[in-house]
């Protein structure tokens, strides 16, 4: 391993844990250097020991030696105060202008008119290019049924009203272009047609609105890369961060409203339905005062929390969601009005919001932040709309192709009818097989012969020339005598019944999936019918028995009780019930056929229990000892067969008790004997929510893997079912996002719409296109701050088998720019080991889990993924889910039932056994520490207590005193005697405390910038509940700190060295900027020091004034043209088969470390004179 | 098994696919007997086609020009001549000349070298594959769309691929009717041009196919690369007795159209937007005899079957798409009247023939038992199979067999024409 | 007159009709460019097409193969290999082998007679004309119809008939497509046959006439009855330039048959009712090439046009049958607002092209003036012309010009699609 060269630089703390370079931990820290007790070094050094952590290798770093920017005010965390404020200032003094300003009176009459009306404090309207204004309310309304083209919109400031129409408003016409144009959007900054602001210099104006990135996507100049300074701060944002609610939260706080807590136990089921929690028993709700300070996220309920007072009428709303055009025409005024109302709102709950926020949000970082999350900016070109097209091509030929696979199958299955064939049919014995009779019209005899003998009459006259194969004649239409007949013929269609009957020779369960055709008689409304069955789809109850579906080679049975399961063969104390069995007969020695196959074909041993097979020679098609079988089979047992031993039944089953057997060879969910299927078990598949639950179409998302590894497969019609499983997972993921993604509202700019960069780079392409979306974040959209849009931040990357998943890299850059930005590696697993440390020991690397996060190897097995993949026996993939999960506040049962998702093979016990031992292993145990109650209890009844070092006790050491003590009545008497309730003995014991620390005190807030936790989270409102939210709070929080911090950081850092760059937007824990391509490395460089600063100012404000060297940096930035996880996938799919790079013209990004970027820049921020 | 005590007496068809689909094929009318049209067939050479043959063809080649002429502005239909006067490969001269040269056999060695200077002085040469017509009219055709890139010329036709030496076709016939497609863009989007057309042409093909799957493509590289061609895509079908080019997509570039035409870059430069540029070609080139193979074999299946007598057989069906399916509608007659029975069966016939709804005669075969009729039907790819017995001249309703269900329906006799009708165009947009 | 004085500028359209005409097809992408093109179809044989051409080609085909094939149970179609390895006229080698042969010059004369004889040795035959095919597979087609006469086998195709020395064709190409019946009968019928179809050939080719009488038969006798054929009729077209054979019915009573077969006659009867006869054979030959020559032809109408400056015009319109017509409607656009009204015009070609309503991109074509373009469109023989105007935008109404009325009419932009499918089909059935 290399040793740097200038070791003067390598500095190690007492863990042997390598820390920043001298000269940068000098420049962050200001020399204030950490210094570290020995107690506490020892303290770490024996749990790491503990943990088999302690002595393991490391590698070193060569050291980085950058001379990094001049740095503001006294410490770290004054730099950041002061950069952030210097750029949020003119907005916060914007909206503190608002806050206080009284608005003028609002307009009786609107003006119906194009473009900007402004209404003086005299009330005139007088036509303006835009409202000229540095802060200003504002509420777009679009007419749905119009596109995304805004068609009216109203803005007040302190000086003014102001409305808004849109062209396709006022002017009647018959079509519109589809296609937007900077020219249909809402000018705020510049005059009609142009695309500079008066005077050339662009202000920094302010824009609230409720959900206001809605509105800001209406808005022209932010489709301008370049330019705009206006931020935007949004009162729906701004109620989520001082008052949100949890997603359970709103269930309750709905149920709350609706059903005065009544329907609050169906909403309780209703989450245990979807899994939030295992044991059937919701979280006891006891505490309901966070409903009184919160409220969900819509403008009229957050206004009616804020304000209060007469509750906003939003009935109006409809017209714009579901009425065209010219109704909102015929309701101009009532709608302008509603529009106006809705901005009052806006303004008044804005005045309350303000001074919460920034109260409970005191960082100026905070505030800084949230305006640059919400100038997001997607640039895209021509290849958006190849991409949909292509994406939806794919789709729809592949659902084609899948319903064609299904179709073909249903067909296939029809011969079956004949000769009741079915009946013998492991799957399909069931289905509905009757067909109708053909209905007529009675017809009397007489008139039957009548016709009868018309058409003899027209027949023979015909039948003369029958033999004579000689031309016809001239001046007779040929075959004139036999048209007639067939047309007289026609007549009697009278006979028949009005409505005709739906394919009555065609099985029940066949003729449902065909459409009806509608009668032939009645005009051709250009219905789309198509032949066949072609209303199938994979979610019908027949599909998974068209396929032959087998479990662990079992076939599939579905009931109406238990949902989905399969049908064990073997089963023998149902079967000679002697009655009449009404309705279909299971074919149990088919059944026995198929699970036999499935073992010869495993090399499985076959149970004994079922029969084995006649011997071939039986089965020749010698029709006699076809008989003779068939006779044996008849007495459907046990002693008369005894000559032909082989079909003898040698199992005789354990029949206990009437109705209660149990299958010998065979374990899994079952079986459940209610189901009373003649020679079968029945066993239900299993759920990932737990057994209990009803499985309701075997190709849900949760089965694909048990698809893949053969656990569930297709017993027959061959390529066809197995082709229809593919595709289902191909196209499931542009199933669900194609709707979204294909309503983006994308804006094609003109060329002079472009920087000069772009318009006169040599790559410009005059047929190209460019252009932008604007994705519509809402910049704190859950309780964590965390900003929240479904398309875009929810992506995942692309896969080779999933249509459409290349849509992030369709975001591509216009000629002369690239993306810069990167990923923040392990952010949570940081942010919480460095929590735990501050707690511990105060020391980077001082507990077991941050040091694994830190220093952890994959291929000395000491990362935390494999170290919990060991420990438990499950693959490091798994133990990866375990572990965010953990973190994430995942409890016990969680992992359980994970464990046995992840294999079915497991047992109940097993899975506990194994999940406990993981969390034994990470989380540690609950420990109890005493207060002086139970001190004293423990003195005055002098018991021997064991204690941990820190003096805590176990919950058996716990019970015993409390049982001593004579306290039954649980609860309230036992908090009597404890004071703390602690973790211990795990690697993430010292983290949870902490979490939990902070999750319990007072005033929760984020240790970083001291944010405070929702007033819907508070223990004032909540007490002791939603716990789980609360621990999972302090990470999440802190991440968007983490966030919040490198975009203020970014943001200092391009305007101090005139890096011509802008943010584009954050997923997760990612961030990208747009960038012109002579300033991405300066970007880049930039970028890794914006790391730098937030690592500092997180261990900053934990109290330790250093940093690891291995987090510093980013371990790589990426410069690229797209966006994509990797600069190097090619992104191929089944809808980009080609790749990024043929398909559209997309070469490799780099992906540079700190040494190359240091080496590209010279280590330095300011552009290079020979540029 | 049950399946291979039975298979054994039939397991030729299992042996071998390629002659039992071949079989099947000159048994039912869709090529001409003898040894040279299965052997040409199957290696991807024309051969006499029969009327069901033929119809196949036809609707194929018919659903190529749909989709790739008729439905789109910028691809224009051309026809060249399938001999020119000079160039390609192939040359024709009189049988008659030959034939007196053979004949006179007393010719001096002399004699017969002038007389053969003679014949080849007037040269007229047959076309190898469709491109270079394509490529000649080049010139004359930019006027057609003001010199607008992209535009495409397209051609069916036959061309003559003698056998040579070293190829396996050797006695197979040397005609291949290809389809051709010669698109003509700029070269800026031509690797997206070739994307789009190899993905069209691929979904063309699986549009048709009862197992859509069987159809891929493959990017041509390495050794198969053409010289200087940068890159080339193939459209495969996999035969059952091995994988086979159906189709080729090669981006050409500038060269062969420059090659072709001696004038200057300029005139040949057509407008790219605002610039002008000289075109990148692609070309598409499909053998379609081949393809209509690949479509018989792709529709061809074998189902198990258990009589009444619990025997089992193998029923064979040609599912041909309903739009390619030579013949929609047989029709038979049950026992009854004869003459009157036929006269019903010659009207709705012709009611069908006047829609444009291809009806086999099958009344005029009146011997064999309706099972094995509806076996051959079955073998034929007819899809429907109406029988009129004597109840229909009572009642009107008649009895409509599906090929894919097996499931006899009863119907009405005003009502059948209609029926076939939407089913086969619902079934062509589907 | 006024017409004698504008016509003096143009007096060589009227001197010699052909090459006007020729002229007039190869500026409206009828025939490619080129004087053997001209030459060739002048000659009645076949040329190189451009697109409408093709479409008109196509389109006379399609007809033929409807009214004969396709509208009857008796009658089959099939085809033929161009090449067979024996027996007719035009023989192929291949290209290669010749010019090695050229460029040893150095050869002795034995090499090169020798090197003849190996190339020679592999004979393959093209063939001139498809009666013989069909002869050939008379045998394998009786099947077909239970050996019931009478029945037909039909086909179209290209055939090779190179010019001999005595012709006038030289220079042009040998290539003639024909459509061809082979027609079995009883020998009892067959003059009747031969009288129902020489009337229902000259019916069809009169249906899609502008002046029907131009076409009209004549019975060959005389000197031009091939030997030993009892009876034959052509069906005539009189060009500007004189008159010419389109179409040919001979009976060939049943030598040809036996001549083609070389089994006992007892293997070639077929029945005739209840007896059992050996059939006669009528043929049916149409030379395709010289048919849409023909039509071009026969629809070609002057007309005189005094415009707003009363100076007289002389307008061409070519008035083709609605069904032949290959252009059915070309798309212009008025001034206005450019690429809104395009996109107009290419969703509503779209949606003409999806019906297969064949349509013209003629706004792509922004440089010429209105009169100029309608001009342009009758001599192409576009049945309508559609002009998108900014009116469209706001009201969705646009006119409609009718080629042979030259009226503008304004109709809805919803209610132009079901009105062009209403007027086609309706034009084909009359």
């Amino acid at each position: 391993l290399k040793v740097p060269q200038s070791s003067s630089q390598l500095r190690m703390n007492p863990l042997n844990i390598q820390m920043l370079s001298r000269n940068l931990q000098e420049q962050i820290f200001r020399c204030s250097a950490q210094e570290y007790s020995a107690e506490s070094i020892e303290k770490s050094i024996r749990h790491l020991k503990k943990h088999h952590l302690w002595g393991k290798e490391a590698v070193l770093l060569p050291d980085v030696e950058l001379k990094l920017p001049q740095m503001y005010g006294k410490d770290i965390d004054d730099h950041f105060r002061i950069i952030a404020q210097k750029q949020s200032m003119p907005y916060l003094l914007a909206a503190c202008h608002l806050q206080k300003a009284e608005l003028p009176q609002m307009p009786q009459k609107w003006a119906w008119e194009v473009g900007w009306t402004r209404y003086g404090l005299d009330g005139e309207p007088r036509k303006v290019d835009f409202p000229d204004e540095n802060a200003l309310v504002f509420d777009v309304e679009v007419c749905m049924a119009e596109g995304h083209c805004p068609t009216l919109a109203v803005a007040v400031s302190p000086n003014a009203w102001y409305s808004w129409c849109s062209r396709r408003l006022v002017e009647e016409r018959y079509s519109w272009s589809s296609r937007l144009t900077p020219a249909d959007l809402i000018p705020l900054e510049t005059p009609v047609n142009s695309r500079r602001p008066l005077g050339g210099r662009w202000d920094k104006r302010l824009v609230v609105g409720h959900n206001v990135s809605f509105d800001r996507a209406h808005i022209k100049e932010q489709y301008l890369l370049k330019g705009s300074k206006m931020r935007f701060l949004d009162t729906m944002s701004l109620h989520m961060a001082i008052s949100g609610l949890t997603g359970f939260q709103r269930s309750l706080w709905l149920a709350n409203r609706y059903g005065k807590r009544q329907g609050l136990q169906e909403v309780k089921e209703h989450m245990r339905k979807l899994g939030h929690h295992s044991k059937g028993k919701g979280p006891a709700i006891g505490s309901w005062a966070w409903v009184d300070v919160s409220s969900i996220n819509n403008l009229a309920d957050v206004h009616a929390l804020y304000v209060g007072g007469d509750p906003l009428k939003k009935e109006t709303r409809e017209i714009f969601v579901k009425g065209s055009i010219s109704d909102i025409r015929s309701n101009f005024q009532e709608l302008m009005q509603y529009c106006a109302m809705d901005v009052l709102a806006t303004h008044e709950v804005f005045i309350q919001q303000l001074s919460l926020f920034l109260e409970r949000c005191p960082h100026p970082v905070t505030f800084a932040g949230m305006l640059e999350m919400g100038v997001c900016y997607l640039p895209v070109n021509q290849n958006w709309e190849r991409y949909l097209e292509d994406a939806q091509d794919t789709y729809e030929e592949l659902q084609r192709e899948m319903k064609k696979s299904l179709m073909s199958l249903a067909d296939d299955a029809c011969p079956l009818l004949q000769d009741d064939r079915y009946k013998e049919d492991p799957w399909l014995w069931d289905f509905e097989w009757d067909v109708q009779d053909f209905k007529q019209k009675k017809v009397s005899v007489s008139q039957r012969k009548k016709a009868k003998q018309q058409t003899e009459k027209a027949a023979a006259a015909a039948a003369s020339q029958c033999d004579n194969p000689g031309p016809p004649e001239e001046g007779r239409r040929e075959e004139d005598t036999s048209r007639q007949l067939v047309e007289r013929l026609k007549e009697t269609v009278s006979y028949l019944p009005k409505r005709r009957q739906h394919m009555p020779g065609h099985p029940g369960w066949y003729r449902k999936l065909c459409a009806r055709m509608s009668s032939s008689v009645k005009e051709e409304n250009e219905e789309v019918w198509s032949p066949g069955p072609n209303l199938i789809s994979l979610q019908m109850r027949v599909t998974p028995k068209l396929m032959g579906l087998t479990w662990d080679g079992f076939p599939l049975h579905y009931t109406k009780k238990h949902g989905w399961g399969y049908l064990v063969p073997g089963r023998r104390d149902n079967l000679d019930t002697g009655e009449d069995v009404e309705g279909p007969v299971c074919p149990y020695r088919a059944i026995e056929r198929v699970y036999r196959e499935y073992c010869e074909r495993k090399g499985k041993e076959q149970p004994q229990c079922l029969d084995s097979p006649p011997p071939d020679d039986l089965m020749l098609t010698d029709s006699s000892v076809w008989q003779t079988v068939g006779a044996l089979n008849g007495f459907n047992g046990v002693e008369s067969a005894r000559s032909s031993k082989k079909i003898v039944y040698v199992c005789q089953v354990s029949v206990d008790m009437v109705g209660k057997s149990d299958c010998p060879y065979h374990h899994g969910n079952g079986p459940y004997n209610d189901v009373n299927i003649p020679g079968c078990w029945f066993f239900k598949l299993p759920h990932k929510d737990g057994n209990e639950n009803n499985v309701g179409s075997p190709f849900s998302k949760d089965f694909l893997s048990k698809m893949e590894d053969g656990t569930l497969q297709a017993g027959r019609g061959g390529t066809n079912a197995a082709r229809a499983l593919e595709i289902n997972k191909m196209i499931s993921f542009w199933r669900n996002a194609q709707k979204r993604i294909s309503s983006q509202m994308v804006l094609w700019l003109q060329r002079g719409d472009l920087p000069h960069i772009a318009s006169k780079h040599a790559d410009y392409d005059d047929e190209g296109q460019y252009g932008a979306i604007l994705p519509q974040v809402i910049t704190a959209g859950t309780v964590t701050r965390r900003a929240v849009e479904p398309t875009w931040l929810t992506a995942s990357n692309a896969r080779w088998d999933r249509v459409g998943s290349e849509l992030k890299a369709m975001v591509q850059v216009p000629p002369g720019y690239h993306l810069v930005g990167a990923d923040v590696d392990s952010q949570e697993l940081w942010i919480a080991a460095v929590l735990g440390e501050s707690h511990f020991s105060g020391m980077h690397g001082g507990t077991a889990f941050g040091w694994m996060t830190l220093q952890g190897k994959k291929s000395q097995g000491t990362d935390l993924h494999s170290r919990t993949a060991d420990a438990v026996g499950i693959s490091r993939e798994h133990a990866k889910i375990f572990n965010y999960g953990r973190i994430y506040g995942a409890g016990r049962p969680f992992a359980v039932r994970l464990l046995m998702q992840f294999n079915h093979r497991l047992s109940q016990a097993e899975a506990e056994g194994k999940a406990r031992q993981m969390y034994a292993l990470t989380k540690g145990l609950r420990k109890y520490r005493l207060s002086d109650t139970g001190e004293w209890l423990v003195s005055e009844l002098g018991v021997n207590v064991k204690r941990d070092e820190n003096g805590s006790i176990s919950r058996e050491e716990l019970h015993h005193i409390s049982t001593l003590a004579g306290i039954r009545s649980r609860k309230k008497r036992r908090l009597d005697i404890v004071d703390q309730r602690v973790w211990a003995g795990g690697t993430e014991s010292e983290m949870f405390n902490k979490l939990e620390a902070i999750a319990h005190s007072k005033q929760p807030a984020t240790p970083v910038l001291g944010c405070r936790i929702s007033r819907a989270l508070e223990p004032a409102a909540v007490r002791d509940e939603f716990i789980t939210s609360r621990v999972n709070w302090v990470v999440q929080s802190s991440a968007v700190d983490y966030l919040h911090l490198m975009l203020v950081a970014m943001h200092w850092l391009l305007e101090e060295y005139n890096i011509n760059g802008r943010f584009c937007i954050s997923i997760h824990d990612e961030v990208r900027y747009l960038v012109s391509s002579e300033d991405r490395y300066r970007a880049a460089l930039a970028l890794q020091i914006t790391n730098l600063l937030t690592r500092s100012m997180f261990s900053y404000k934990m109290g330790i004034r250093d940093l690891p060297q291995s987090v510093a940096f980013f371990s790589a930035v990426d410069i690229d043209q797209c966006l994509r996880k990797e600069v190097t996938m090619d992104c191929v799919t089944p809808s980009n088969p080609a790749g990024l790079k043929r398909r559209y013209g997309i070469p490799q990004g780099e992906a540079l470390d700190i040494y190359q970027l240091i080496k590209i820049t010279k280590g330095s921020l300011a552009k290079s004179r020979t540029e | 098994t049950v399946l291979s005590h039975y298979s054994e007496g039939t397991s030729n068809d299992v042996a071998d696919p390629a002659s039992m689909l071949l079989q099947l094929c000159g048994r039912h009318y869709y090529i001409a007997p003898g040894a040279i049209h299965s052997a040409s067939l199957k290696k991807g050479r024309g051969c006499g086609y029969g009327p069901l043959g033929l119809d196949l063809k036809q609707n194929v080649l018919e659903q190529w020009w749909t989709s790739v002429v008729r439905s789109r502005a910028q691809v224009f239909g051309i026809s060249t001549l399938h001999s020119s006067m000079d160039g390609a490969a192939v040359k024709m001269i009189q049988g008659d000349a030959v034939r007196d040269m053979h004949s006179q056999t007393g010719l001096t060695e002399e004699h017969l070298a002038e007389r053969l200077r003679q014949i080849l002085q007037h040269k007229e040469f047959f076309r190898t594959s469709l491109l270079q017509g394509a490529l000649e009219r080049y010139v004359p055709s930019m006027e057609l769309v003001n010199r607008k890139l992209p535009f495409g010329l397209a051609q069916t036709g036959l061309c003559y691929q003698p056998e040579t030496a070293d190829s396996d076709a050797v006695g197979c016939s040397s005609e291949v009717t290809e389809a051709c497609l010669v698109w003509f863009c700029s070269p800026r989007t031509s690797s997206q041009w070739l994307d789009y057309w190899t993905r069209q042409r691929l979904q063309w093909w699986r549009k048709f196919a009862l197992g859509p799957s069987d159809f891929s493509v493959r990017n041509v590289s390495g050794e198969d690369l053409r010289q200087g061609i940068p890159y080339g895509v193939e459209v495969l079908y996999q035969f059952p007795w091995g994988t086979e080019v159906l189709e080729t997509l090669w981006n050409l570039g500038d060269t062969e159209l420059l090659n072709t035409h001696q004038h200057s870059k300029a005139q040949l430069q057509c407008k790219d937007g605002r610039k002008v540029v000289l075109p990148h070609v692609i070309a598409v080139t499909a053998n379609m005899d081949r393809g209509v193979l690949a479509y018989l074999s792709n529709s061809l299946q074998h189902v198990q079957k258990m009589d009444n007598k619990q025997r089992l057989h193998q029923r064979k069906v040609l599912k041909l798409h309903p739009v390619l399916a030579p013949v929609k509608v047989a029709l038979d007659m049950a026992r009854g009247p004869t003459s009157e029975l036929r006269q019903v069966c010659e009207g709705l016939l012709q009611e069908f023939l006047e829609v444009g709804i291809s009806a086999w005669p099958g009344y005029m075969d009146t011997i064999a038992s309706m099972e094995r009729q509806h076996a051959k039907y079955d073998e034929m790819g007819v899809l429907f199979v109406l029988t009129i017995s004597e109840s229909t001249l009572e009642t009107g309703l008649l009895q409509v067999r599906n090929r894919d269900t097996t499931i006899r329906e009863t119907m009405h006799i005003s009502e059948i024409k209609p029926f076939f009708l939407k089913y086969i165009s619902a079934a062509g947009k589907v």
